[in-house]
């Protein structure tokens, strides 16, 4: 048991991204321990969105190597990084405006036969599975505090409801992983730590990862089991919430105390 | 002298500035903090008129600047340093300066000397004049965007958090230069920064922003004796 | 009189089918998938054409009638023999009817899978401008190869339609165009309903987003350009089929740009605003050309062209103010859903 | 063979200044201007109604430059600003292009039918080479096509890289929002390149009708040799358009003409085809266009 929890779920080896001139990711070696919640911090700009683009496909990476589950995702497209079963979520929120919220959450769910060319005319082939679905993303909704908005278009949803749309997607997907990029920026603080308790839930529950970007630390550590901080383009220290808050270097630069 | 009087501002339906006033003088660093999310951004578009402005009013040297189309504030002699996307990448450095001097209607000499001036204050620049400005490094890139922001000599400096994801050797210079700007030209310079510590270092009066609000306003050293105010900003309780 | 009613609203319900069926197809590629299809034209002429090269051809086949001529150079002369088989034998016009619409179907799903190919995965601007070009594509093939339709004579088709009865030969193909439009609706109204619907509507919306959440770009593209082209496909062979004969001069005005107008009319994405924005666009359409005669002679030019300046502006206009259309888009909500959360809330 | 090349060079002249202005809008605006067409045709009706009046028919590309440019002009401030200041997507912009040249097909065949009744002559069938001079040998439309091409385009070189107003444009294609703060107005940038792409436009449409025949309908044949061009050379330089223009010009000409020595003559009747076979390859395997693989070495 103990050996299983200590699997490397998502680990990269010397991660580089540059545009231009600019090196966004600079050798970056991370491990994300199985069943875990990693968080992921750093000043505006320090490339943690680079990074997590690069993970799952969004960019590819100059240098460097990605695993997931001991397997080499390097360069895969995005779709074929959530067949894999690591799925992310936007930092500036991506709905589909115009479906239902509760279509929002129905998009993501897997393998449903109900999209396949050879089965969508026979409503019967998928209509057990779209039932089972929709209960499900009604339990994400509550959950997430959206359910009573259910029917309404994604774009009638404020910031707040639009990130909580994004984490409700994450988790139809049955991933195994969830990169979220910063889930509770614009959200009450009430409602974050609600988020927040639902997170560790799910990880006890069904032992998703989580890796976790996120400004409000305050919040946040709490909840994490292991911190990663980033400044410029690189990894400048890692530990448990209590030695990165401890730490000199990351209290300096991402602090800004003296 | 910049005033903001009880501005109101946001995009379309998303209000994102409440009543927030605010004043920044000549040959003064004048810093807006707060956390991701809070506005900061919003306050330089809406001067910049970038954004709707619902209520309320901005006044550069008692004339009001609401309702101009950029290109015409910009004529008022105001720069705007955008976070990204702040230089011409397929021009090279020189290219870069020149066009933007050329169109705020500098004639040759004054374009020479204010080129001078910059290459004074950056020499990294002049090294690389006849680069393509795509691939200078994040630093010489930031460096560019301001002395792009400063060639046209303006009023009013607006910058958009210049030291985001950079070096530290580039920081720590960067808010040097930024220092002597105000010392040796003759503008307000309006500073929208997230690293705190080292934005308090150099500025003459801090705005606080929280949640489209402003929450303080005082000198660097009053903001430092507040605690609550710091860990509001800082997000660690 | 009353003949001359009668006939105008054959016509008129010929030209609503014909379109509906269009403009589904249409609806299904932009309002679903958000494939921007400036090249309707090429799968429908080539449902079109198709139709004109075979069905002499396989009516042969299927009747087993000796026809000395060749039916594509010397049309008129095979028609003589076959057309009278087809009067005096409904089923084997149906047979044919039938065999028709499905290469039709299957020919004009694999021009717009050839269409989409190369620009499949490119951006949007990219794929338009790919999409329109090849549009006028079959135009020219058919006038080069000559012995695909004739060259630019081009052909006539047999009669599947006369076994009713030459006096009501119209009524029945009218008839049947507004069935395979109707079932053609439906679909697209179900489609827009199943998770494949959804789907292609989430890509639509947010590529980036769509795909990071597993769906395929390439493989939805495609699934909608097969569906809408072979719709097109139908509907240029239904339209050789009721017109008896086709020449190579399908114009990219009348079926690609009018469609457009009328989707954008009605509302793009919401199937009833597309077929409400095909019945008024159609209405006033034939209105206008069935009493174009009482213009002629008034004006210093062909009244024809007139038509061009007019829909350009009416278009230009909805463009700027009302892009959204008469009815627009809503999202799709089971109504089943809905009552089950009516009751669960009055539980609590 | 020479006389096939000397053909080729004069209709890959012409195709450059076509797709130079599809480029240039591209790189501006950024949307795909399928009324570019309709500023040709616009171009080919006003040298042969100079013609008509018994002017030299070459005095056509100075007043289809003008021509042209205005129809381009009137495109951008009726349809495209209103629509770019609502923020319009790129697709509700092409649909307003497409619709643009809709419209002027309509007003070019108003015009031709005027022409008709007016002077009793044909006007769908411009053809004015019979009225064109030769000069060592060469006809004229071959030495003036080429040589605007090459004093157009030296023209475009030093308007863009040594004067302020070409500077503000390639400003606003490189960053426009940049631009727009530091003083540019960037909608008068957008208008000049308008004008300067329907006026190329208009140039090659006035010189067309020297070189083949042509009518109101020539748009919708050049359509896909202009934008195959452009995409050929690559959307993202503009001096790739008449790379593009030439390699797909001499393809549709000398190539066609070459093979038709070997296949058979009945090659030629597929020639239109050239176009659109380069349009699939080239977005298969170099989607970016030549210029980018010049580039990157």
């Amino acid at each position: 048991m103990k050996s299983i929890e200590k699997e490397i779920h998502l680990k990269t080896i010397g991660i580089t991204k540059r545009f231009g001139g600019l090196v966004a990711v600079n050798h970056v070696n991370i491990n994300v321990m199985r069943k875990s919640i990693t968080l992921l911090i750093g000043p505006n700009g320090c490339g943690k969105t680079t990074l997590v683009n690069t993970i799952t496909g969004i960019y590819e990476p100059d240098e460097g190597e990605v695993y997931f589950e001991g397997k080499n995702i390097t360069g895969l497209p995005p779709d074929r990084i959530y067949r894999e079963g690591l799925v992310r979520t936007f930092q500036i929120p991506s709905p589909f405006t115009k479906l239902s919220v509760l279509d929002n959450l129905l998009v993501a769910a897997r393998d449903h036969p109900g999209e396949k060319f050879r089965t969508h005319l026979f409503r019967r082939s998928w209509i057990k599975t779209e039932e089972e679905l929709i209960n499900k993303a009604f339990e994400y909704l509550k959950i997430l505090g959206l359910d009573k908005y259910w029917d309404r278009e994604a774009s009638e949803l404020d910031a707040g409801g639009l990130k909580l749309l994004e984490i409700g997607r994450a988790l139809m997907s049955d991933a195994r992983m969830i990169i979220l990029d910063e889930p509770i920026a614009g959200v009450n603080p009430r409602l974050a730590h609600n988020i927040f308790s639902h997170i560790v839930e799910l990880r006890n529950k069904l032992g998703i990862t989580f890796m976790i970007i996120e400004h409000r630390l305050d919040i946040a550590l709490r909840y994490s089991d292991y911190v990663y901080a980033m400044n410029r383009g690189e990894i400048i220290s890692s530990g448990t919430p209590d030695e990165i808050i401890r730490d000199e270097k990351v209290r300096s630069v991402y602090l800004g105390e003296v | 002298m910049l005033v903001i009087e009880k501005l109101n501002s946001g995009y379309g339906k998303l209000h994102v500035l409440y009543d927030v006033s605010l004043t920044a003088k000549r040959k003064e660093i004048t810093a807006v903090l707060g956390p991701n999310g809070a506005g900061k951004t919003t306050l330089l578009n809406s001067i910049f008129g970038l954004a709707d402005i619902y209520s309320g009013s901005i006044e550069l040297d008692d004339e009001r600047l609401n309702k101009m189309p950029p290109h015409m504030i910009s004529r008022r002699g105001v720069s705007y340093v955008f976070q990204l996307m702040n230089i011409f990448p397929n021009l090279t450095v020189e290219e870069n300066l020149r066009l933007v001097a050329r169109f705020s209607g500098m004639n040759h000499k004054d374009i020479e000397n204010s080129l001078k001036e910059i290459y004074d204050l950056f020499p990294i620049l002049k090294e690389r004049r006849r680069q393509v400005a795509g691939t200078l490094s994040g630093g010489e890139r930031q460096m560019l965007a301001i002395s792009i922001g400063l060639i046209k000599r303006p009023r009013l400096l607006l910058l958009d958090e210049p030291t985001a994801g950079l070096a530290v050797r580039y920081v720590d210079m960067l808010i040097e230069k930024i220092l002597e700007m105000k010392k040796t030209m003759d503008m307000i310079i309006l500073l929208v920064e997230q690293n705190v510590h080292k934005a308090l270092k150099i500025a003459d009066k801090v705005y606080v922003l929280v949640s489209g609000r402003i929450i303080f306003e005082g000198t660097p050293s009053e903001l430092v004796n507040k605690e609550d105010i710091a860990k509001m900003y800082l997000g660690v309780g | 009189m009353f003949d001359v009613i009668i006939l105008f609203i054959t016509d008129l319900l010929a030209f609503f089918g014909i379109y509906l069926m269009l403009n589904t197809a249409l609806n299904i590629e932009r309002g679903y998938a958000g494939i921007p299809n400036f090249g309707l034209l090429f799968s429908y002429a080539g449902g079109a054409y198709i139709t004109g090269h075979l069905t002499a051809k396989i009516a042969i086949l299927l009747t087993g009638a000796k026809v000395e001529a060749d039916p594509i150079t010397q049309p008129v002369s095979a028609l003589m023999v076959l057309n009278p088989i087809l009067a005096s034998n409904p089923l084997i016009s149906i047979t044919l009817l039938i065999i028709i619409l499905l290469i039709g179907a299957s020919f004009g799903a694999l021009l717009g899978l050839i269409q989409l190919g190369p620009a499949i995965r490119l951006r949007e601007d990219y794929l338009a401008i790919t999409l329109l070009a090849l549009g006028e594509v079959m135009n020219y093939i058919a006038i080069a190869y000559k012995p695909f339709i004739n060259g630019s004579l081009g052909v006539q088709v047999p009669d599947v339609f006369s076994w009713i009865g030459s006096r009501y030969r119209f009524y029945l193909a009218t008839g049947i165009i507004l069935l395979i439009a109707f079932i053609l609706y439906i679909y697209a109204e179900f489609l827009g309903r199943t998770p494949l619907g959804r789907a292609m509507k989430a890509i639509r919306e947010n590529e980036i987003a769509a795909v990071s959440l597993g769906k395929s770009l390439t493989r939805y593209r495609a699934i909608a350009m097969i569906i809408g082209s072979a719709f097109t496909g139908v509907a240029g062979s239904l339209w050789t089929l009721y017109s008896g004969a086709i020449t190579p001069t399908l114009q990219r005005f009348d079926w690609t740009f009018l469609p457009w107008l009328m989707i954008f009319l009605g509302g793009i994405g919401n199937n009833l605003g597309v077929a409400l924005g095909t019945f008024i666009f159609v209405l006033i359409n034939r209105l206008i050309i069935f009493n174009k005669h009482l213009l002629a002679g008034v004006l210093p030019f062909d009244i024809v062209w007139f038509d061009y300046i007019s829909l350009g502006l009416i278009m230009g206009l909805i463009l700027i103010y009302r892009p959204q259309g008469i009815l627009p888009e809503k999202p799709y909500i089971p109504k089943n859903i809905r009552r089950k959360i009516v009751v669960s809330r009055s539980q609590e | 063979m020479i006389e096939t090349l000397i053909s080729g060079i004069t209709y890959s002249s012409l195709l450059s200044l076509m797709a130079l202005g599809i480029t240039l809008l591209y790189r501006t605006t950024k949307v795909p201007n399928f009324a570019h067409a309709s500023f040709v045709v616009f171009g080919i009706y006003t040298s042969y109604t100079l013609a008509l009046l018994g002017y030299n028919p070459y005095l056509g590309t100075l007043l289809g430059f003008i021509v042209s440019g205005i129809i381009a002009l009137i495109l951008f401030y009726a349809l495209l600003e209103p629509l770019r200041r609502r923020k319009s997507s790129i697709f509700i912009l092409m649909m307003a292009t497409l619709t643009y040249d809709i419209l002027m097909f309509g007003i070019i065949n108003i015009y031709a039918d005027y022409l008709q009744t007016t002077f009793k002559i044909p006007a769908r069938n411009v053809y004015l080479a019979p009225q064109d001079f030769t000069l060592i040998g060469l006809k004229g439309v071959t030495i003036v096509s080429t040589s605007l091409l090459i004093v157009l385009l030296m023209l475009l070189y030093i308007l863009l890289n040594r004067t302020i107003i070409g500077a503000a444009l390639r400003a606003v294609m490189e960053n426009p929002s940049l631009a727009q703060a530091n003083g540019i107005n960037v909608s008068l940038m957008l208008a000049l390149s308008w004008f300067l792409a329907g006026g190329l436009a208009g140039v090659a449409g006035a010189l067309l009708p020297m070189y083949m025949m042509t009518d109101p309908s020539t748009g919708m044949l050049l359509i896909a040799p202009m934008f195959c061009a452009s995409i050929l050379g690559g959307l993202e330089q503009i001096y790739g358009a008449p790379l593009g223009g030439f390699i797909l010009g001499l393809a549709t000409t000398v190539l066609v003409s070459w093979l038709s020595g070997v296949i058979g003559y009945w090659i030629m009747t597929y020639s239109l085809m050239v176009p659109y076979i380069t349009l699939i390859v080239t977005l298969i395997f170099i989607p970016r266009g030549v210029v980018s693989i010049i580039l990157k070495r």
